[in-house]
């Protein structure tokens, strides 16, 4: 089915919730963040949609941007040289977002959905009950991102470890310089050795080929 | 003599684990245990001149027998770790009544003169235990597969695990409430 | 086309063997720092050499591969270059029983604990080699790697490092063989190498017929 | 191949092969510890850290490893104890085979087959009833229960 | 034992008494086999890690001790002898100390009966193959002990697993002997070996098909009772980490390798002297005798490696399937047969 | 005294004494086969014992022989009952199941 | 006693009779041989019979999608190296190609032979490393060290390609970064003529030896319908019967040029979907590389390696697209959202190997160890793309 | 039954093909590389350790930028023809030997050298200095002309550089050289 048909049919199906149509170099629908679920189950069920695989899903931190999407990427932070965490005291703004591709093998159509919460309420339903493998995406946005995936069986933290600080994946993410006594601090070996009045400029031209 | 020294040796062994196999707490210990009074009676078969006996006997519960009962005792342990001692008022009747046999019997074995022949050259007896069970002892040996046959079907739907239902299972309950008070299990 | 391998023991025409040896680590005399022997009375020592010789002929891993260099360490444990023939290709999946930790790739937070309990579970003597950069120094996580250790020596003591990312299989045999001159307390002997060439061409396959 | 006058004739008969034995145990005892006493002059010791946690892949274990363990152990425990008896009867069948046989004639054969047959029915009972397949209960995904093979 | 007792009395003189005799030869034996343990452990790992490599087109040890690494097990040794013993915590400590012993005992007093040569067998015991399997029997309580002792998970599943293998394969093992028993009419090493004198038509392996057979058998359920090659279920690198001894190291864990490679070449040996004629030569008089029997079992270690360096491993079911629905009853096939292989071609009239 | 019959038979009694002591205050029904264990054994030995200074034949050891056999039999039900007995009843105390029967 | 945290899968399963046997926690990983890496299994087991799977993950986790956003879109392909470090090519290849497809520009015929003769080179190494590790889970060692040595020959060719061993940082946005050597062709078309030997041997030794077919067939079994439900990709959802694959079913590059065959599970030795489908697919689909490759060779253009119309720093313009490729383990996908800038905003690995071994939670309960074992080694993960 | 039988032929076949296999390597020479022993003569491209012909190098900088890890360390003091390159450095403890700043180095400063094979004792070994204070490198191409330092094309560019200053020199004699656009001093990540 062609990606304006889907749109449509989902229009249809779920009323304001499909928000907008997104044309760029994917084609997708923008859902309100509520009704993901439904909007997922018929994306699923439908039989001319049958989407059956969940490509993927990914939380985004859109930290910089407005509700249009429009904006400018912040520098993140990382660690200095020294490989001391860099400090700011930026909180971000900004929603999150969440982006779902899936894929139908029986017709062969790929289509998107896109959702975005604001930062401070960012909760989703679940669609891990469609397609299980969201289970684990879903997982993986609540850790990296810290969006909360509602009726999701098993939230937890999957790649960090239960009770880290943060989401690291937001902009305003500061570096730890520890984790339960594990350093994550660097130690620098880079710092010069020599002495910048140790110079010893030359005084006349020297030998060497050109 | 040395003969004397080994027998010594080896009834040491024997008595001495058989004791841990009675008193020791943890009945994988005693289990273990069990092992070397068996070893050390293996031991005294082979100084009366039954070297099959020892063999077999080295085969049948080292290899066999203590296997078992090692399995046994893995299958069957219930996690609580504070085995209250055993009561006095069991133990103290059960000390009196064994130490009464022991004396009994040691009265009968050292008082009575047995009609000993001094036993002569101790003579490999494999041949003549075959040769005995297939002429004499045909019947008992024979007798003596069907009771293993018997045994090992037997024990074999005793164990076979029966397919049941958590729900209608009533193991379940007195299975929850009984271990609390086991009172000999590893520790 | 494809040759029969080259062997000799001076490099090939046309190779700049200057090339091989452009850079100075200074090993040399960081092993003479590390080992400076007090003089103790002879058996001691013959004994004590006894000993050092049998643990660094038998230098038994733990099979501890943490990413990308771990395989590199397989590879090194392979056919081609067979980590066995200096007598440590007894890879031990216990730590009870191993000698040596190469911690080959990257230790995360999440790991550094249980590699140090790991550590901890072997038996002394133990050394470790950590391998990669990685393993050394964060490597190419240093600067964002929230969930990177910046080098293992955080984490447990180590004896030699190993750069690369990942390191040729020969330079984690030649950490081992650095690892053995620090059991040993002073350099091996040095062998001029054979330079072989046409490397692909080693192993003897039935040729494809021509045109093919 | 003619043999040297064997010990048994030097000593008392058939107890020098089994002092020999026990002279073997003896000396496995000593060897055993004399190994451990050489090991223990020249071995280093270092406790400390989480040296005496039992292994388990890094993790710290989770609750004793002493467990009850599956009953399938039991039942192949069983089954060979009840062979090894067997075992053991044929071997002083095998002894005397060949010279009961001029005597007896194929009855001490015929009698040991029975023996035998007995303890293979055991098998095949035990083999039609599934006991000798480890996992019972495998269920397929088409429902169809996997015997272990 | 001949022999050294010979030799004993060659040096003392016949002033020694038969008993002091007795026990200073007995001693010696033990001496000379618990070398030949170590040396099988010496020997055997190193060929088993040169005939490895060689499989897998590398070298194996190259550099220890010149040529083609001839003192790397020596190394091995030597390192393990120095390296700290470690009691885990919560081990049940008693046990844990105990079982490297069983384990070792249990192999060591196996080799009294072995004939290598003429005269030259420890204890000639006229219930010699009988005993073997029984001494060889304490083997799995030494595993489960080991196991159980090191309250380690992995090490309980692999000596659950090791102990039931090894139970259930004690069965054919012993069943593949009978026919030679039945055809010798003797358990005595001794005489299992001298009845297959006068050239290779006469060892029992080509006695009949049944007992060819029996050896086939017997030469797989060899390499399932020492935990090797398909059927190493109990040390399961890949699956159950280092198996029951999980937990040993140093010197202790080294009981374990060298009884492991011991038994390795006691089965070899059993082998050799049931079924291939012992010290027989192929044909002509008995020349070297220890020599030819050596290179017999060493020919079936070499076997037992390649098998081992060849095939997948087998699961525990289908090992317990292998023994159960496959070994025993070709096992009692092979008494079946060859029993009436000899009534009907009249070698017992 | 040199060693005779009545050291062996005196060995037997310890065996068979203690296995009856086991047998009287184990509870757990595994302990208290192996305290059968221990009277089979101590059974035995005078067989063998009585075998050898007595008959001087082997009919002593055919008869200890079966009760190896027996005593093979004896564990492999002994302890399928027991494990029997545990399924059921969560326990291997012989106590606790008498009581839970009721 | 059963246990209750498994979060999916086989609660419509039986469940598992009155327990006489307590169940024994263990922790298979974070160290253990048979995971493959640093995964950490929590195995509920009743004697040898699981009950219930728990991967943990992230014990490799090394933070490449943070990482991104701090480095330039070129710069990251060092990192995507890094994800499957088994297959450094075929990452290169998804990102270069999801970047590409942003960028619209067109790359140039030699590069994009070369691209697909190094991936499919580079699949072959993979599935090489694959078959050998599975064989060494069931305890087969040999095969892995024959394998490592038939890697080695390709390594080598990558090597004199790439200057990298084993990662390559070889392919750039807009083509590659070298031109191939003067007898690259030769050498490519001897190396897949001694893998086409290699491969009727390693199946000889390995793929129906009826003790290795035993120990795969109808263990660990994984139909069509949890592949999609799970998202299983590459030889996962192929030895599930379906014969799907990105490089015919959503071509990208040339691989609509090429004529190869896309091999599938048939439950030729047991059920559809168990280990040994998994595994012969991987068997099949090196024979089919070689095919791809042969072809490859032969229709090699002359020309650049390196699009001429793309600037030193790339800029990407605003907008998000996801883009799969298949890469030995699946279908790797890069969901890339740029703003215009010189840095990527956000990139988000969709890792086969992710996908793949959450399967295990549904299908490990009911198995043995050992074939818990198989079903890991089946799945061929790697754990720096599942951690990424 | 004939399943049976048929299975334990198949077994015991398979098993002797798969020996055979390997039996058969037995008499074929392995395959290994005795790596002290015998070495490899490496290819071309091979990326081994990075290392800087500090007399090509003009301390542009730009393979500082591009590196993805950030492990080169340039420093410079002065300005315009004064700029000096005291320091360049890179640290093996991160370098991922990636080529990245190969590719990018205009002069062919920053190479790939075919060493490889250094394993060390002490991490901080691995940051590597290149160049020394006593000795420090001029930047800018007059410089670097005059000093006798590697500049691409250099005849063409003393050529250059003599028509300027000749033209300057003709041009006015009252003021000096303009400002030199090269980059300002200082370390740059
Ligand atoms: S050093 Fe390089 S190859 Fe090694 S683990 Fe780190 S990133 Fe991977
Ligand atoms: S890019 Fe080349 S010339 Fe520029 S600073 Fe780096 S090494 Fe020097
Ligand atoms: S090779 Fe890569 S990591 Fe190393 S210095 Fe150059 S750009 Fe940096």
């Amino acid at each position: 089915m062609e990606p304006n048909a889907i749109h449509d049919l989902l229009c249809a199906k779920l009323g304001e919730a499909a928000l907008e149509y997104v044309d760029s170099y994917e084609k997708g629908t923008v859902i309100a963040a509520a009704k993901i679920a439904e909007a997922a189950t018929l994306l699923r069920d439908e039989p001319e949609l049958h989407f059956e695989q969940l490509m993927c899903l990914s939380g985004v931190d859109w930290d910089g941007h407005d509700a249009e999407g429009k904006g400018k990427s912040v520098a993140i932070l990382g660690y200095t040289e020294e490989g001391k965490p860099e400090l700011s005291d930026r909180v971000g703004d900004g929603d999150l977002g969440v982006f779902y591709a899936c894929y139908s093998h029986r017709h062969g159509h790929k289509y998107s959905l896109f959702v975005r919460v604001p930062r401070d309420a960012a909760e989703v339903p679940t669609v891990s009950h469609l397609w299980p493998t969201a289970a684990w995406h879903e997982r993986e946005a609540y850790d990296l991102v810290g969006i909360t995936f509602t009726g999701h069986p098993d939230l937890r933290r999957i790649l960090l470890e239960d009770g880290w600080e943060g989401h690291p994946l937001r902009k305003d993410y500061q570096m730890p310089a520890q984790w339960q006594g594990v350093p994550l601090e660097g130690r620098s070996y880079a710092a010069n050795p020599f002495n910048e009045a140790d110079v010893v400029l030359p005084t006349k031209p020297e030998g060497g080929q050109g | 003599m040395a003969a004397d020294l080994v027998f010594y040796g080896f009834a040491l062994l024997t008595v001495l684990a058989g004791c841990f196999v009675v008193f020791s707490r943890n009945v994988v210990h005693a289990g273990f245990a069990l092992m070397f009074t068996l070893l050390g009676v293996a031991g005294l078969y082979a100084m009366l001149g039954a070297d099959f006996l020892a063999v077999t006997q080295t085969v049948v519960y080292i290899g066999g027998i203590l296997i078992l009962v090692l399995f046994a005792v893995m299958m069957t342990r219930v996690p609580s770790q504070n085995a209250p001692r055993r009561g006095l008022d069991r133990m103290v009747p059960a000390g009196i009544f064994a130490v009464a046999i022991f004396a009994l019997l040691y009265k009968v074995a050292t008082g009575t003169s047995w009609p000993t022949a001094t036993p002569g050259e101790a003579l490999p007896t494999a041949k003549l235990i075959g040769v005995k069970l297939m002429t004499d002892a045909i019947f008992p040996f024979e007798f003596a597969s069907l009771v293993l046959l018997v045994a090992m079907i037997g024990a074999a739907i005793l164990i076979r695990e029966r397919k049941v239902l958590p729900a209608e299972a009533p193991a379940e309950e007195a299975a929850t409430e009984a271990p609390a008070d086991e009172p000999e299990v590893t520790a | 086309m494809k040759k029969d391998y080259v062997e000799s023991t001076t490099p090939p025409e046309g190779y700049d063997p200057q090339r091989e040896q452009m850079l100075d680590f200074k090993v040399e005399e960081d092993l003479d720092k590390l080992c400076e022997t007090d003089s103790k009375n002879f058996i001691l020592t013959t004994v004590d050499e006894l000993f050092n010789w049998a643990r660094l002929s038998s230098v038994w891993p733990v099979t501890f591969g943490l990413a990308c260099c771990a395989i590199e360490m397989m590879a090194a444990s392979a056919t081609r270059y067979d980590i066995d023939r200096f007598g440590a290709g007894a890879f031990r999946a216990t730590p009870r029983q191993a000698d040596l930790m190469i911690v080959s790739g990257t230790v995360t937070a999440k790991m550094a604990s249980r590699l140090k309990r790991i550590y901890d579970q072997m038996p002394e003597p133990k050394w470790v080699v950590a391998m990669g950069s990685c393993a050394i120094g964060g490597g190419p996580y240093f600067k964002y790697g929230y969930h990177v250790v910046k080098g293992v020596d955080f984490i447990v003591p180590v004896d030699v490092y190993i750069p690369g990312c990942p390191p040729r299989p020969e330079v984690l045999l030649d950490g081992l063989m650095r690892l053995q001159d620090k059991i040993r307390g002073r350099k091996g002997k040095f062998v001029q190498p054979k330079w072989v060439q046409d490397y692909a061409s080693k192993i003897p396959y039935v040729k494809p017929e021509k045109g093919r | 191949m003619a043999h040297l006058p064997t010990l048994a004739a030097v000593t008392t008969g058939l107890h020098a092969n089994y002092v020999t034995v026990l002279l073997f145990l003896l000396f496995g005892i000593f060897f055993g510890n004399l190994a451990l006493g050489v090991a223990k002059l020249v071995r280093p010791s270092k406790p400390g850290g989480e040296k005496g946690v039992a292994y388990e892949c890094g993790e710290l274990p989770v609750g004793s490893s002493w467990v009850r363990f599956n009953i399938r152990f039991y039942l192949i425990a069983l089954f060979f104890i009840v062979f090894d008896v067997e075992v053991i009867f044929l071997y002083p069948w095998a002894v005397v085979f060949r010279d009961l046989f001029p005597v007896a004639g194929s009855l001490v054969f015929v009698e040991m087959m029975i023996f035998i047959s007995i303890l293979v029915l055991g098998l095949a009972y035990v083999w039609a009833k599934g006991d000798l397949d480890w996992v019972k209960g495998l269920v397929r995904r088409d429902g169809t229960e996997v015997s272990g093979e | 034992m001949e022999s050294i007792t010979g030799l004993l009395t060659k040096i003392f003189g016949d002033g020694m008494s038969p008993m002091a005799l007795l026990i200073s030869g007995g001693l010696t034996m033990a001496l000379i086999m618990s070398l030949v343990m170590a040396m099988c452990a010496i020997v055997f790992t190193w060929m088993e890690r040169k005939v490895a490599g060689f499989l897998q087109s590398r070298y194996g040890p190259m550099r220890v001790g010149g040529f083609h690494g001839v003192l790397q097990p020596v190394a091995d040794m030597l390192k393990i002898l120095g390296k700290e013993d470690i009691i885990p915590d919560e081990a049940d400590k008693a046990l844990f100390m105990l079982s490297p012993f069983v384990i070792f005992i249990g192999s060591l007093m196996a080799w009294a009966a072995i004939p290598f040569a003429p005269g030259f067998i420890a204890s000639n015991l006229d219930l010699g193959l009988f005993y073997i399997f029984a001494v060889s029997s304490a083997a799995p309580a030494g595993i489960l002990m080991a196991g159980w002792a090191s309250n380690n998970k992995w090490a309980l599943y692999g000596a659950a697993r090791g102990a039931a293998q090894m139970v259930s394969y004690e069965i054919p093992l012993a069943l593949a002997a009978i026919p030679v028993v039945m055809a010798t009419g003797s358990l005595n090493m001794n005489a299992i070996v001298d009845a297959q004198g006068g050239g290779v038509l006469n060892w029992y392996i080509v006695h009949d098909p049944f007992l060819f057979l029996a050896f086939c058998l017997y030469f797989i359920a060899s390499i399932a009772e020492v935990n090797r090659g398909p059927f190493d279920m109990p040390e399961t690198e890949s699956e159950l980490v280092a198996g029951y001894h999980t937990e040993y190291t140093g010197m202790r864990f080294a009981f374990f390798f060298l009884a492991e490679y011991a038994n390795l070449f006691l089965v070899s040996c059993i082998a050799t002297a049931v079924f291939l004629g012992g010290w027989h030569p192929i044909a002509g008089p008995v020349f070297l005798p220890g020599l030819v029997f050596l290179i017999k079992a060493v020919i079936l270690v070499f076997l037992q490696m390649l098998v081992r360096w060849t095939l997948p491993r087998l699961r525990v079911d289908q090992l317990m399937h292998t023994c159960w629905k496959v070994m025993v009853p070709l096992t009692l096939l092979c008494v079946l047969g060859s029993g009436i292989w000899m009534m009907v071609s009249g070698e017992l009239l | 005294m040199t060693v005779g019959l009545p050291h062996f038979l005196t060995i037997g009694a310890a065996l068979f004494a203690l296995g009856i002591f086991a047998m009287m205050t184990r509870r757990n029904a595994v302990a208290l086969l192996m305290g059968v264990e221990l009277i089979l054994n101590g059974a035995n030995v005078n067989f063998v014992a009585f075998a050898r200074y007595v008959d001087g034949g082997v009919d002593g050891h055919l008869m200890a022989a079966f009760v190896i056999v027996l005593a093979a039999a004896e564990a492999a039900v002994g302890l399928a009952i027991v494990l029997a007995m545990f399924r059921n009843f969560g326990t291997v105390h012989v106590d606790t199941v008498n009581r839970l029967k009721r | 006693m059963s246990d209750t945290t498994v979060t999916h899968g086989w609660e419509h399963q039986d469940k598992p009779r009155v327990q006489q046997s307590e169940l024994l926690e263990i922790n298979m990983g974070p160290q253990h041989p048979a995971t493959h890496g640093v995964l950490r299994l929590l195995v509920k087991t009743d004697g040898e019979i699981v009950q219930s799977v728990t991967p943990y993950l992230g014990y490799l986790h090394r933070c490449a999608e943070k990482i991104a956003e701090g480095c330039d879109w070129r710069q990251w392909m060092v990192y995507t190296d890094r994800f499957d470090y088994l297959a450094p090519m075929n990452m290169n290849f998804g990102y270069a190609v999801a970047v590409e497809n942003m960028l619209e520009v067109e790359v140039p015929e030699r590069a994009q032979y070369i691209r697909v003769i190094c991936a499919e080179l580079q699949r072959i190494a993979s599935h090489l490393i694959a078959i050998g590790t599975f064989g060494l889970d069931m305890g087969a060692w040999t095969p892995l060290l024959y394998c490592f040595r038939e890697r080695e020959e390709i390594l080598n060719i990558f090597e004199r390609l790439s200057g990298g061993r084993m990662l390559y940082n070889y392919f750039d946005i807009g083509g590659v970064r070298f031109d191939a050597y003067d007898d690259f062709a030769e050498e490519v078309l001897f190396m897949v003529h001694v893998m086409e030997q290699k491969i009727v041997e390693y199946n000889t030794l390995l793929t129906y030896n009826k003790i290795f077919i035993e120990r795969t067939a109808d263990v660990g079994v994984i139909d069509a319908e949890t592949c999609y439900a799970y998202g299983c990709t590459g030889p996962v959802l192929r030895g599930a019967g379906v014969p799907f694959d990105c490089r015919r079913d959503d071509p990208y590059s040339i691989y609509d040029r090429f004529e190869f065959e896309i091999p599938y599970g048939q439950g030729e030795q047991g059920t559809v979907g168990d280990c040994w489908d998994r595994y012969i697919v991987r068997m099949r689909e090196m024979s089919e590389s070689c095919r791809i490759i042969r072809q490859a060779v032969d229709g090699m253009p002359e020309g650049d390696f390196m699009s001429p119309d793309l600037k030193k720093l790339v800029k990407v313009p605003a907008g998000s697209l996801y883009t799969r490729t298949e890469s030995s383990k699946g279908e790797i996908g890069f969901h890339i959202i740029a703003d215009g800038g010189s840095k990527p905003f956000r990139n988000k690995v969709r890792s086969p190997s992710y996908s793949n071994l959450h399967v295990i939670e549904k299908v490990g309960p009911g198995m043995m160890i050992s074939d818990l074992v198989a079903t890991v080694g089946s799945l061929d993960i790697v754990l720096g793309e599942i951690d990424r | 039954m004939t399943q049976y039988l048929r299975d334990i032929k198949d077994a015991v076949v398979s098993a002797f093909k798969g020996m055979g296999i390997t039996s058969k390597h037995l008499a074929k020479k392995p395959v290994t590389l005795q790596y002290p022993d015998e070495r490899w003569v490496l290819p071309e491209r091979f990326k081994g350790f990075i290392i800087n012909d500090t007399h090509r190098c003009d301390a542009c900088l730009r393979c500082a930028k591009v590196c993805p890890v950030d492990c080169i360390y340039i420093e410079t003091t002065g300005k315009a023809k004064d700029r000096y390159m005291y320091r360049y450095a890179i640290d093996y403890n991160k370098c991922i030997w990636c080529g990245l700043c190969v590719a990018e180095c205009p002069t062919d400063a920053c190479q790939h050298s075919l060493d490889y094979d250094h394993a060390l004792y002490d991490r901080t070994r691995l940051v590597y200095e290149f160049t020394s204070p006593a000795k420090p490198i001029p930047c800018h191409k007059e410089t670097r002309l005059e000093q006798g330092y590697y500049v691409p094309n250099a005849d063409e560019e003393r050529a250059k550089l003599a028509a300027k200053k000749e033209a300057e020199l003709k041009k006015a004699e009252d003021e000096t050289a303009a400002p030199d656009p090269s980059p300002d001093e200082g370390k740059v990540e």
